[in-house]
């Protein structure tokens, strides 16, 4: 195999060679680092998307209705049995009197629902909000054991809007894995033409007496220090620009939205850091790789 | 050493580089190459490396048909061989010193070694002083001294030189050729393309001549073939 | 000014140096493709986010109460009235019973509201779609001026929708806004390296007495066409993916959704095309002509 | 016709290209530049061509200091001065054919007058079958032919010429020796960097020589300096 001292000299010729070749490193970098903020941006646009719609959805809480004739102990009772349903956020308790009054408000307080004050039909209920949507099913199910209690939620709007989360999360995967690919394409694209740059360098390398291994070894080195440190750069980017963008799409815009928070910074991170470090220096070795095999060949 | 059987190459373009060619050449044979711009001086020489394939026959160096050697072990005939390019092929990105450094690491040769050998090949070759210079910073016969200084530092057994002083003055051009001389005498094969009349008729070595890419003489002792004296006709 | 014949020959020069200069022409192309592609991807995207919201929102109806005592007659009256009203899409009447057993069933047929069958308190009402949720309230406006009707929309949920449109919208211009600037960068960077690449002929024109002009025309030529050429290549693939898209998400997932369709192609390309076209060529010329400028200073 | 008062070149890692140099050349004068390599010939050539900025000094050329022409008029100073460089500068992507054509193209040339002359001049160095060669489907002396075709097409009042045969045998160098004296004789100016003795010697041309940056001879019917018998000395 090759001598150590050759290995120390082609590892130096690869971090040379990148200031002497800083133009083309330049442009790889520069590709590599859009292309990776192109993947963080579908990355932390689709899971936010996702975020998001989730916390929408915990909004449409259960209505759990008392049945007529449930005293005033039965019913605090319930209340504390129902806090104690494991992933239920807040309840709620509206009598019957405030049912009434806050149907006839929606009705906008008009003349057609006067008869209902004689004799109130409407049923005591608990509101329950649950911590996360997807909990509900459950809490629903624990309610439904309650003899005392007729549970309804809003199973139809809540569809909806789980089938739009799956459409948007469907369409951003795809769209996720296109700006993937076109970002692969896009690297490899610039890394072999900084290559071909090269290939009158390559050629005169083996003219006299290279082996391929030794040509290529620098090259992979220069690939991969670009890559990682593209990587790295891309990352610092997308930190800075995300915690400023979240900060003021949450205060000027979500806020709308009461409370909407946007996925904190360190679960995007936790993926998205190694994802990026693994494209960023794979993309420069592999593309580095590849590219140079063809001109090997003289 | 090198034998020649039947060559010929065509290149794509239907330009003839060589032509049926027989050639024989002994270790530490000195070998000028003579011939008109264009006869397949360049061409002769870059088939020995195995840088043009022949479109026929034979090339046996080291008593291995080259033409059939595997690409893995291109590059170690390619080490065997030291050359100098009309056009010198130097890295752009490396200095003088780098450049001919280069050419050891190829080889495996140790820090040591590149240390103590380079200077004194390119004090040999009067580049002393440009040592840090890039190619681009040096004149015409500077970079073709710093190709001679690549293709000589490895001490190949051959060395294979296209108008090694093409870009030389008259001076420089004969400390070249001492050089070179000196190295044949330690036994090294040299086959070397050249223009230039006076070093031919001065040297006496074997001269073959190639004209539109056939040997058409091949003499030992020889002198450039050109008995009109052409500033007579031409002036 | 430049001669007839000269002008000639550089627009040949320029579609001549195509073919010359493939590999970095190709490579050119290629980014400026995939370029347009995310662009294309990413407002195609956006716009649909939009489209299918507000297909969504639609579906919020508007119901209006019909007042107690209004005969049949009045009623049939009423029902063509409201039909009439601009933008009002469909109108569907639901009679007392009808309420009531809807209301119940929406209970799941449970005790607690037996005493409504007694004394159905529930009115009559018409359920009003409007064609597209911008004119709901201007329809709601127009059905408050029949007396005999107490309207109500979902105020409430047609405002998170529109909240949450609204949010999506911004995101996604921001999106795309990042991207164009990301694409433009990535261009303008490859357009760099090839003009790069070339510096030295560049340069020999200029030593052999060349003028900037003279020089820069087949450049800016050769940008133009890659860039057109690029352009078209990249709103075919738009034509393409996205009927092709489009029709697999429709049937297979929007379906669930009941009717959702994605914003007709004609739409899209309406845009896209001269965005497109207008990018490509304006890079190719922009981009070429700045990067030639300081290799023609020798 | 070309002035150099006080000129000076200092290159930017501090070698010396030219020292304080003093030269006029009148128009219609055939000079010879020799000297050794590295003394700075290419250094002169370029200068005149504006290639590159000399430290210090005046270069006057047709009446007009170089160093104080706008970045427009560059082009203009260009085409009154055919060039053949040492290291030719061809465009790799044309056609022998085209590299010549296109010296007449930035020039405006009609496409009546480049079909007419192109093959014309093609034909005086000898590449008549070239044309539609590229330059790396040419040998070194094709290539040198080339760049001396593209330079004298344009029929340019001052023709600077970088060791123009350094890459030819005798027999082409001296055709194109002679066609030089020909075009020297209707009237162009012509400046040519060389090292081939025998040219100089027998063509009894002005020769100034550079030494080191500096020019050390001057004589009008001058041969090459090279007392010395080197041929007898080293061998
Ligand atoms: N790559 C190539 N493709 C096509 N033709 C070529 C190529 N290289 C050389 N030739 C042609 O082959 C012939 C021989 O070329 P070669 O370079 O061997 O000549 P040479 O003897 O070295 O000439 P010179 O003294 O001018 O360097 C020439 O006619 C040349 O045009
Ligand atoms: N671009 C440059 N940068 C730095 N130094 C340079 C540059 N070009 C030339 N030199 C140096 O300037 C000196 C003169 O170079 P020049 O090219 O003028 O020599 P020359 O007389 O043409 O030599 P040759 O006969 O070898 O072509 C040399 O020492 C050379 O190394
Ligand atoms: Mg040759
Ligand atoms: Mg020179």
């Amino acid at each position: 195999m090759m001598k150590w001292n050759t290995l120390k000299y082609l590892f130096k010729e690869g971090i040379v060679g990148l200031w002497k070749n800083r133009v083309m490193a330049l442009a790889s970098a520069g590709t590599i680092i859009l292309c990776l903020l192109i993947l963080g941006m579908s990355y932390s646009l689709g899971t936010n998307i996702d975020y998001i719609l989730k916390q929408i959805e915990t909004k449409f809480g259960i209505t759990s209705y008392v049945k007529e004739g449930t005293n005033e102990n039965k019913i605090l009772e319930l209340r504390a049995k129902i806090a104690g349903v494991p992933h239920v956020q807040e309840v709620r308790y509206i009598s019957k009197e405030a049912a009434l009054s806050s149907f006839k408000e929606g009705m906008k307080d008009n003349a057609i629902f006067e008869d209902f004050t004689k004799d109130n039909p409407l049923p005591a209920s608990f509101e329950i909000i649950v911590d996360s949507v997807e909990f509900q099913d459950q809490v629903v199910k624990e309610l439904g054991k309650m003899p005392e209690l007729e549970t309804r939620y809003l199973e139809k709007e809540t569809d909806i809007f789980i089938k739009i989360n799956d459409t948007i999360n469907y369409i951003s995967w795809a769209i996720s894995g296109a700006l993937i690919i076109v970002g692969l394409l896009l690297m490899t694209n610039t890394i072999k033409l900084t290559v071909y740059i090269r290939r009158k360098e390559i050629n005169i390398m083996k003219y006299i007496g290279a082996t391929d291994q030794f040509i290529r070894l620098p090259f992979l080195i220069e690939g991969v220090v670009i890559g990682t440190i593209s990587a790295l750069t891309a990352i610092i980017i997308i930190v800075v620009s995300y915690s400023w963008l979240s900060n003021i799409l949450v205060t000027e815009l979500i806020g709308l939205l009461n409370g909407v928070t946007f996925r904190p910074i360190g679960d995007i991170m936790q993926r998205l850091i190694p994802v990026c470090m693994i494209i960023g220096s794979g993309i420069g070795f592999i593309g580095s790789g590849t590219a140079i095999r063809k001109h090997l060949k003289v | 050493m090198i034998y020649l059987q039947h060559v010929s190459k065509t290149y794509s373009n239907g330009a003839i580089g060589l032509n049926s060619t027989n050639l024989s050449i002994e270790k530490g044979e000195f070998v000028f190459i003579t011939g008109n711009s264009g006869s397949g001086k360049s061409t002769l020489l870059r088939l020995l490396l195995k840088e043009i394939e022949p479109s026929h026959g034979k090339i046996i160096i080291n008593n291995r048909d080259i033409t059939k050697l595997k690409r893995k072990q291109i590059p170690y005939l390619r080490r065997d061989i030291g050359v100098v390019f009309q056009d010198f092929r130097l890295l752009p990105t490396k200095t003088v010193y780098e450049n001919v450094a280069f050419a050891m690491q190829i080889v495996g040769a140790t820090n040591r070694e590149i240390r103590k050998n380079v200077p004194i090949i390119l004090g040999l070759v009067g580049l002393a002083r440009k040592a840090r210079c890039y190619p681009e910073e040096l004149s015409g016969g500077e970079q073709q001294r710093t190709a001679l200084a690549r293709a000589i530092i490895n001490n190949s057994p051959i060395l294979i030189a296209d108008e090694p002083t093409g870009n030389l003055d008259p001076a420089t051009s004969w400390e070249i050729m001492n050089c070179l001389q000196d190295i044949n005498k330690r036994g090294v094969t040299i086959v070397m393309a050249t223009h230039e009349r006076e070093i031919v008729n001065t040297l006496k070595k074997r001269v073959i001549e190639i004209t539109n890419g056939s040997v058409t003489k091949d003499m030992h002792e020889g002198g450039y073939d050109d008995e009109m004296e052409y500033s007579q006709v031409f002036v």
